[in-house]
């Protein structure tokens, strides 16, 4: 397979650096200035195929990171709720998300709701649309929601001024599985061998998605997943963990390679899980906006903002745990955010039934002091590793 | 001579102040609040009427009397501790030996001009750095001697007699015809402790109003407060006329306060006025955003551990401090200039710049105002109301 | 601590919603089932025409508030591995089931079923999601859409309509082996209107002044009946309807609302509230409102089930979309344009001196977005603003110097501006 | 075999010099405050005299473990993380500990532990200083009482003061107003001692800790802490028994020690490693 892209790990890196420090999003404003058109896409899940599909960059808003000093932000938020939204108001007062034609906010929780409210507030003439995904899993359900899809298609083209065909739509449905197949080699190569796909790293490349248009990223995934393969690493002396709750406000770069410096290989993780979100592909077959009603009804993933009537979701994280051979789960969510961290003692039942060891973290997105999660992580790769040759 | 008598007490420090009729300031008294209360404010009260009376002379008079009066004050107390820290020590001849040792180097304190320091932060630096050389020359344990001072430090701060001016004026030879007395026609209240003050309830004002009117009343047209104070930190929106509109106020977690600044000094053993040149001389802050006051000491200790420089370490803990303010500054609304900058900690220069640099780059042209009676804001509020209290009935 | 004093519709309502307590607590033993289901988004009227015993967990969660026993409820759920920054009145209610204070034998009988109405509030997904984890009952769902563009559209009342009619009734009719019976919900849709009518007078008597009522504190015993089992019964029209002639009384008397330490003297402020109570400290923050003369003349947390005084009636003549409309207009559900411009219509129609912001920590649904609500107002009906901070049931969040500091220089805030 | 922990904390290092004949023996412990000194001289300064206290010198040692802020070490072989040093310490202390209470300067950690020491889980107290020892440290400094005394102090006391504030620095105020009001430093510190255990009882209680519990860390020198912590869970149907051992300030540079035994034993088979240096 001949790719086309960066060829070395270094430079595959390097981009995703680059595009990591852009706390500024100055990549939107190059966009547009090329006389392109951008619809930011708050986290977790949103359809972005059909902002592809009308040629516009889907632009995934995860967040201000480490590098941003937030002060505005705080201005509009009481202090007991995540720091997703406050970056993400003060990049909009800086005049860092002035590229966006257009802001779609899902219904992942009461916070990002209420963020509709507040962005319309502050700029009335910037048009946001709210996403109310469906909670059920019926006829209902998917009906609701296929409406909401026509509507955001519609809005989308209004904003960009693109005509979508169902065409359009299938060549973006089918960019993305592609993407999503690619991740999915990527886990499985990184469950197989854990040193040659480092967690810290492939976050690096995955969150470049949120800047670079799909095709772009896909190709960049493509050249990454050859170098894995072919990039000779020293195997470890680590314990194998698994990262969940990190499905939206997502940790600074510096508490993964926090983790992974204390001795813990994340195996399997939810980071940046609206990316890729499904674990099959789309269908490419009917008239896509069905399909993608569909998927989102039938397929989604057990993630903490979706209602789990059936009451799954804690065998299903148990089953996760035990598919990619991890010894023990690593909690780890957002301060103050009620949809992950309500769901730990449900989880923690089921992974204490299952003997599965576990320790619960919380981050945020801006937290430059990791002593503590060093201490709390350490621990856990000590008694895994230390007694795994006791045992 | 009629004068407005207000007194902030504070959790770190009781302020209080004498205005004339026409609000300009006469007298000023400054003490820790670790007295308590009713001390704190007689203390404080008692040096503002002296320092108000010696106000009113011409000079020479004028500035020989307020030299003389600092200095036999220092004198007097410098005095007292000796004898109660030697009382402490009685049970042990080495540790009388340290102690005597001790207040000789203290002795310089008492012509020392920092009126700015209170009278325990003066000792307690200056004790700092000759405590554990004296304490090792007399094979006594540096923590034994330090323990005997600050037990005589709480016993002095407890001590509410002061110093009578008129003496002063006897002993520099101030003819009585040119002495002018002062009487207090009215007095307010405020502060943290307001309530346990010996004033009537009508005579009690909140804090905010009081920074409010003082800030107006220093700078017209003030139209944002910011004060830090020992241990907590006001935001004030004031509209065209001066009036409170809007404010938020951070008073359940004292980090980055004053009193982090406290901490930070002790750890570095300098003075709190050698802060702010240490984090001025700095190149490349680092970057600090825990700012819990307890544990500053051991993040300093960690982060010169890796290797990081003094200067680099104090001028990042400056910015947390300001970066943490700014955040209480937006929640209220954000900054409109002109901007005053009031409580002690705006005499700490370096946190002044750093404001000033975050203000320039996440609102437009700022104009900041800070006065060096900036920790008397409160104090100058408060018998501003006193005096319009008066002059309205 | 003086005995707490009541005027007699805050009396009466203790009564009412006490005896229904008792009927739910025996429903097991008499045959009959109970419903778990939320205050937004309350469909009683429909559960009345089955003849099952409503249970209210936000309810359950502010009694054991008030009762001081929400601490160590919430503690027996942090140990489960709850987070202590997760919504406290969730806690409360799953601690309190954990320690076994719930069920058989006790005051809050277990649920046979658990109406989810998700209006308003992401945490009740999850709060049922562990419910459901501890009861094992089966669960109705009841998605209401978010009103996000400030208005309801066709499509979102025909999703609530289809839920109702495909998932809540014949949820209702296995749990109950009967059948919907449309006129009986009809009947019950009449008399919460007559309730709805009555109890919006009461809501409106405090334009007057001095306002015969609070609308915060007091509204809150006030509200009982209305907002939980008791809207769609005609001892709740009975309720409203005295309630509304001893309102009248007091107003032509020209007397303030009785509060639990004794009847209001001067109402010297008149003040608008956002955001629920801190029900750990309710006797507390009332008396340091009422101590300075200051009367709540409206609040919005007395809408969080089901907005009147905009106009909306139960309509017997469409019953389920009467429902729907309901659910959907429910004040947590309104956009942050929607409740600004209802927090600016009270400033003004009820003449308020100044607008308070009770923001609690737990509250992300009415939290978020706040302090931008307070500037709002402060800048559109130009009045003074404050924002308090403490929380709904975990007492470690509520201090009473830091409410009481903030409080008294917001008012004397607003006399300094009436003498400029 | 000859194994040395050192357990580089926040306030100060303590170092465990180990002998391994039939069951390890305690060779020398050296435990040295930082007090504004660079903390990795004083690190250096304490591993040399520990050593020579043990009489043994460098080259003697098969396994140096560190633990706590191990990057100041002059020199190592490999590194365990706080708990679980503190685990494995504590029972060496304490054989039949099924609990530690690891209270330091800075933190405090509630583990759970099966019979071999292996961490199960914990509750540690949020980056706010309120429980720490720091905070009673500027209590006593305040009160111009020596470290060494308030423990007993405190037991002496027949009456404590509550402190109402969450936050340290807020409390220090509340006692500063203590001693203006004229209330007696040990019933000041009583009061302290009885709001740390009823936070550190809560952490226990959150961590699911079953008895015997160990206190470590230096915290576990203070009687009056301990005391008021047994008042707390010793009694009614918690009935936790508290053990707090002589050496507990030494239990995680020990428990280091024990570990770097294990690692030395096993590394023995192949070729040993080469000595970690860690810094200049
Ligand atoms: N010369 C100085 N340089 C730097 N900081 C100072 C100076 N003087 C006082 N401070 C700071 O000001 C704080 C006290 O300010 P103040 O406004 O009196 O507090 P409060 O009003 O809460 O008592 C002290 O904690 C100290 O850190
Ligand atoms: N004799 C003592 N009596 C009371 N407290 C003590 C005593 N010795 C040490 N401490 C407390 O123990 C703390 C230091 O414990 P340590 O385990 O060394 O912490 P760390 O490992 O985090 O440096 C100090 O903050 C002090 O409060
Ligand atoms: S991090 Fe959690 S609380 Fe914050 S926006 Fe995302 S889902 Fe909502
Ligand atoms: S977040 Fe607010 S509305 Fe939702 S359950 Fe908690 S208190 Fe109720
Ligand atoms: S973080 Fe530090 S300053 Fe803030 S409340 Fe806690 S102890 Fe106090």
């Amino acid at each position: 397979m001949q790719c086309r892209y960066a060829v070395t790990l270094d430079e595959i890196v390097a981009r995703a650096e680059a595009l990591y420090a852009d706390t500024e999003l100055r990549t939107l404003a190059r966009w547009k200035e090329g006389g392109g058109r951008v619809v930011g896409v708050a986290p977790a899940y949103v359809p972005s195929e059909i902002v592809d599909a009308a040629g516009a960059l889907p632009a995934h808003l995860v967040g201000g990171g480490p590098g941003l000093d937030v002060v505005q932000g705080d201005a509009f938020f009481q202090s007991a709720i995540c720091h997703l939204p406050r970056s993400l108001v003060d990049l909009g007062v800086r005049g860092a998300l002035d590229a966006l034609d257009l802001l779609v906010v899902p219904s992942t929780c009461d916070v990002l709701r209420n963020l509709t409210g507040v962005w319309r507030l502050l700029w009335p003439d910037r048009p946001v649309f709210f996403l109310d995904l469906p909670q059920r899993t019926d006829a209902e359900g998917v009906a609701f929601y296929r409406e909401q899809l026509a509507r955001l298609l519609a809005e989308v083209a209004r904003v960009t001024g693109a005509t979508v065909s169902t065409d359009d739509l299938r060549r973006a449905i089918g960019v993305a599985n592609q993407r999503r197949m690619l991740l999915g080699e990527l886990g499985e190569l990184r469950i197989a061998e854990p040193a040659h796909v480092p967690a810290s790293e492939l976050h690096l490349v995955v969150r470049a998605g949120a800047l670079l248009p799909p095709r772009e990223h896909v190709e960049m995934l493509e050249s990454y997943l050859h170098v894995c393969r072919t990039t000779p690493r020293p195997r470890l002396d680590v314990a194998r963990v698994l990262l969940r709750g990190a499905f939206c406000e997502q940790p600074p770069i510096g508490f993964l390679r926090t983790l992974e410096r204390a001795g813990c290989a994340v195996v399997d993780d939810d980071l940046l899980l609206g990316l890729r979100w499904f674990g099959r592909p789309v269908d490419m077959v009917d008239e896509p906006l069905d399909a993608l009603a569909v998927a989102y009804v039938c397929q989604s993933p057990p993630a903490s903002c979706r209602y789990d009537r059936a009451g799954d979701r804690p065998a299903a994280l148990v089953d996760a745990a035990r598919a990619s051979r991890a010894q023990g789960v690593l909690l780890a969510a957002p301060s103050f955010c009620d949809m992950a961290l309500l769901d730990r003692p449900a989880l923690l039942q089921a992974l204490e039934s299952a003997g599965i060891p576990s320790v619960q973290l919380q981050y945020a997105e801006n937290s430059a002091d990791f002593g503590a999660v060093r201490e709390q992580a350490g621990t856990f790769a000590d008694a895994l590793r230390l007694w795994q040759d006791l045992a | 001579m009629r004068a407005f008598l207000g007194v902030d007490l504070g959790s770190t420090t009781t302020k209080a102040v004498l205005l004339d009729e026409k609000g300009g300031i006469l007298g000023r008294g400054l003490t820790n609040t670790r007295a308590n209360f009713e001390t704190a404010c007689a203390v404080a009260r008692a040096e503002a009427l002296a320092d108000a009376r010696f106000g009113l002379l011409a000079e020479p008079a004028r500035s020989g009397a307020r030299r003389a009066y600092h200095r036999a004050e220092r004198g007097r107390r410098l005095e007292h501790l000796r004898a109660r820290t030697l009382l402490l020590a009685d049970d042990d001849a080495r540790l009388q030996v340290a102690a005597s040792r001790l207040f000789e180097a203290l002795a310089k304190l008492a012509s020392a001009e920092d009126g700015a320091v209170s009278f325990r932060d003066a000792v307690a630096e200056a004790a700092a750095t000759a405590a554990e050389a004296v304490a090792t020359a007399a094979g006594v344990p540096y923590e034994r001697l330090m323990s005997a001072l600050e037990r005589a430090l709480v016993a002095d701060e407890a001590d509410p007699t002061a110093l009578d001016p008129d003496a002063v004026l006897d002993e520099i030879g101030v003819p009585a015809g040119e002495r002018v007395p002062v009487d207090v026609a009215a007095q307010s209240g405020t502060g943290y402790g307001r309530h346990r003050l010996p004033f009537a309830p009508g005579e009690i004002r909140s804090e905010i109003l009081c920074h409010g009117l003082g800030a107006s009343h220093a700078f017209p047209g003030t139209r944002t407060v910011l004060d830090i104070g020992g241990q907590d930190t006001k935001a004030i929106q004031l509209d065209e006329r001066g009036l409170v509109t809007s404010f938020q106020m951070n008073d359940r977690c004292a980090a980055g306060c004053g009193r982090y600044l406290g901490y930070v000094a002790e750890e570095l053993g300098v003075g709190l006025p050698d802060l702010a040149p240490l984090a001025l001389s700095a190149h490349c802050p680092s970057r600090i955003n825990s700012t819990c006051t307890v544990f500053a000491g051991a993040e300093i200790r960690e982060r010169l551990a890796l290797g990081e420089r003094r200067e680099d370490v104090v001028a990042g803990l400056h910015r947390a401090i300001v970066l943490r303010a700014l955040g209480l500054l937006a929640r209220a609304g954000g900054v409109h200039s002109p901007l005053t900058f009031s409580g002690g900690v705006a005499r700490n220069e370096a946190v002044v710049r750093s404001l000033r640099d975050e203000l320039s780059r996440h609102y437009r042209d700022v104009a900041v105002n800070v006065s060096t009676d900036s920790i008397f804001n409160g104090a100058v509020g408060a018998a501003l109301f006193a005096l319009r209290e008066t002059a309205a009935c | 601590m003086t005995p707490v004093q009541k005027d007699e519709g805050m009396v009466r309502q203790k009564a009412m919603l006490q005896a229904h307590a008792e009927r739910a607590a025996r429903a097991r033993d008499e045959g009959r089932k109970v419903v778990y289901t939320f205050v937004p988004g309350n469909l009683v009227e429909l559960l009345l025409s089955f003849d099952v015993e409503p249970v209210y967990p936000e309810i359950t969660a502010l009694q054991s508030g008030m009762r001081r026993a929400s601490d160590r409820y919430i503690r027996e759920a942090e140990r489960a591995g709850h987070a202590e920054d997760v919504c406290s009145y969730v806690k409360c209610d799953v601690g309190m089931a954990l320690a076994g204070d719930v069920g058989p034998g006790k005051t809050v009988p277990a649920p046979d079923l658990l109406l989810l109405s998700g209006t308003g509030c992401a945490t009740f997904y999850k709060w049922f999601e562990s419910l459901a984890g501890i009861w094992r009952a089966p669960v109705a769902l009841l998605q209401v859409p978010y009103q996000a563009d400030g208005a309801v559209t066709d499509e979102m009342r025909r999703y609530v309509v289809a839920q109702i009619r495909d998932d809540v009734i014949p949820a209702l009719e296995r749990l109950t082996g009967r059948r919907f019976d449309i006129d009986r919900l009809r009947e019950h849709l009449r008399l919460s209107a007559r309730a709805e009518d009555a109890y919006s007078a009461v809501v409106e008597s405090a334009r007057r002044r001095p306002s015969p009522i609070d609308a915060y504190f007091g509204m809150v015993f006030y509200v009982g009946p209305i907002f939980t089992a008791l809207r769609g019964t005609l001892e709740a029209v009975e309720y409203y309807e005295r309630l509304r002639a001893e309102v009248e009384t007091r107003a032509r008397a020209g007397l303030g609302p009785v509060t639990p330490d004794g009847p209001m003297g001067e109402q010297r402020f008149r003040l608008v509230v956002e955001g629920p109570p801190c029900w750990t400290a309710f006797r507390d923050l009332w008396k340091l409102f009422s101590d300075a003369g200051a009367v709540v003349v409206a609040s919005t947390y007395s809408k969080v089930g089901g907005l009147y005084d905009t106009g909306f009636r139960h309509d017997p003549d469409r019953p389920l979309e009467s429902l729907a409309d309901y659910c959907l207009g429910c004040y947590t559900n309104l956009s942050l344009p929607q409740r600004l411009a209802l927090v600016e219509r009270y400033v003004r129609d009820y003449e308020a001196d100044g607008f308070v912001v009770h923001s609690v920590k737990s509250c992300k649904a009415f939290g978020v977005g706040q302090p931008l609500l307070l500037r709002e107002v402060e800048r559109r009906a130009g009045v003074p603003g404050c924002f308090l901070e403490s929380d709904l049931v975990d007492s470690r969040y509520f201090s009473h110097a830091n409410v009481r500091n903030r409080l008294e220089s917001f008012l004397q805030a607003i006399d300094m501006r009436r003498k400029a | 075999m000859l194994t040395v922990g050192i357990d580089v904390g926040s306030a100060a290092v303590k170092v465990a010099v180990l002998r391994h004949a039939v069951a390890p023996e305690t060779a020398a412990l050296e435990v040295e405050r930082y007090r504004r000194r660079p903390a990795a001289s004083v690190v250096t300064h304490a591993l040399d005299a520990a050593l020579a206290r043990a009489g043994a010198r460098t080259e003697d040692v098969a396994y140096i473990a560190t633990t706590g802020e191990g990057d100041l070490a002059p020199r190592r072989h490999g590194h365990f993380y706080g708990m679980t040093s503190h685990a494995r310490g504590a029972l060496l202390l304490e054989p039949r500990a099924r609990g530690v209470l690891d209270c330091g300067a800075l933190h405090a950690r509630a583990i759970r532990i099966d019979a071999r020491g292996r961490v199960l889980g914990y509750r540690m107290t949020s980056q706010c200083a309120s429980g720490s020892g720091q905070f009673v440290e500027n209590i006593a400094r305040y009160l111009g009482v020596a470290l060494e005394d308030v423990g007993r102090l405190s037991l002496g006391s027949d009456s404590a003061e509550p402190v109402s504030s969450i936050c340290a620095v807020l409390a220090e105020t509340d006692v500063i107003n203590m001693v203006a009001r004229g209330v007696p430093a040990p019933a000041i510190l009583r009061g302290i001692h009885r709001s740390i255990a009823g936070r550190l009882s809560k952490l226990l209680r959150l961590a699911g800790v079953e008895s015997p519990i160990v206190v470590t860390g230096g915290m576990a020198a203070d009687e009056g802490l301990i005391g008021a912590l047994r008042d707390q869970v010793a009694t009614g149907k918690l009935g936790l028994e508290i053990v707090a051992p002589e050496r507990a300030v030494f239990a995680g540079a020990l428990g280091a020690a024990l570990w770097g035994a294990h690692r030395a034993a096993r590394v023995q088979g192949d070729s040993r490693k080469e000595m970690l240096h860690v810094h200049g």
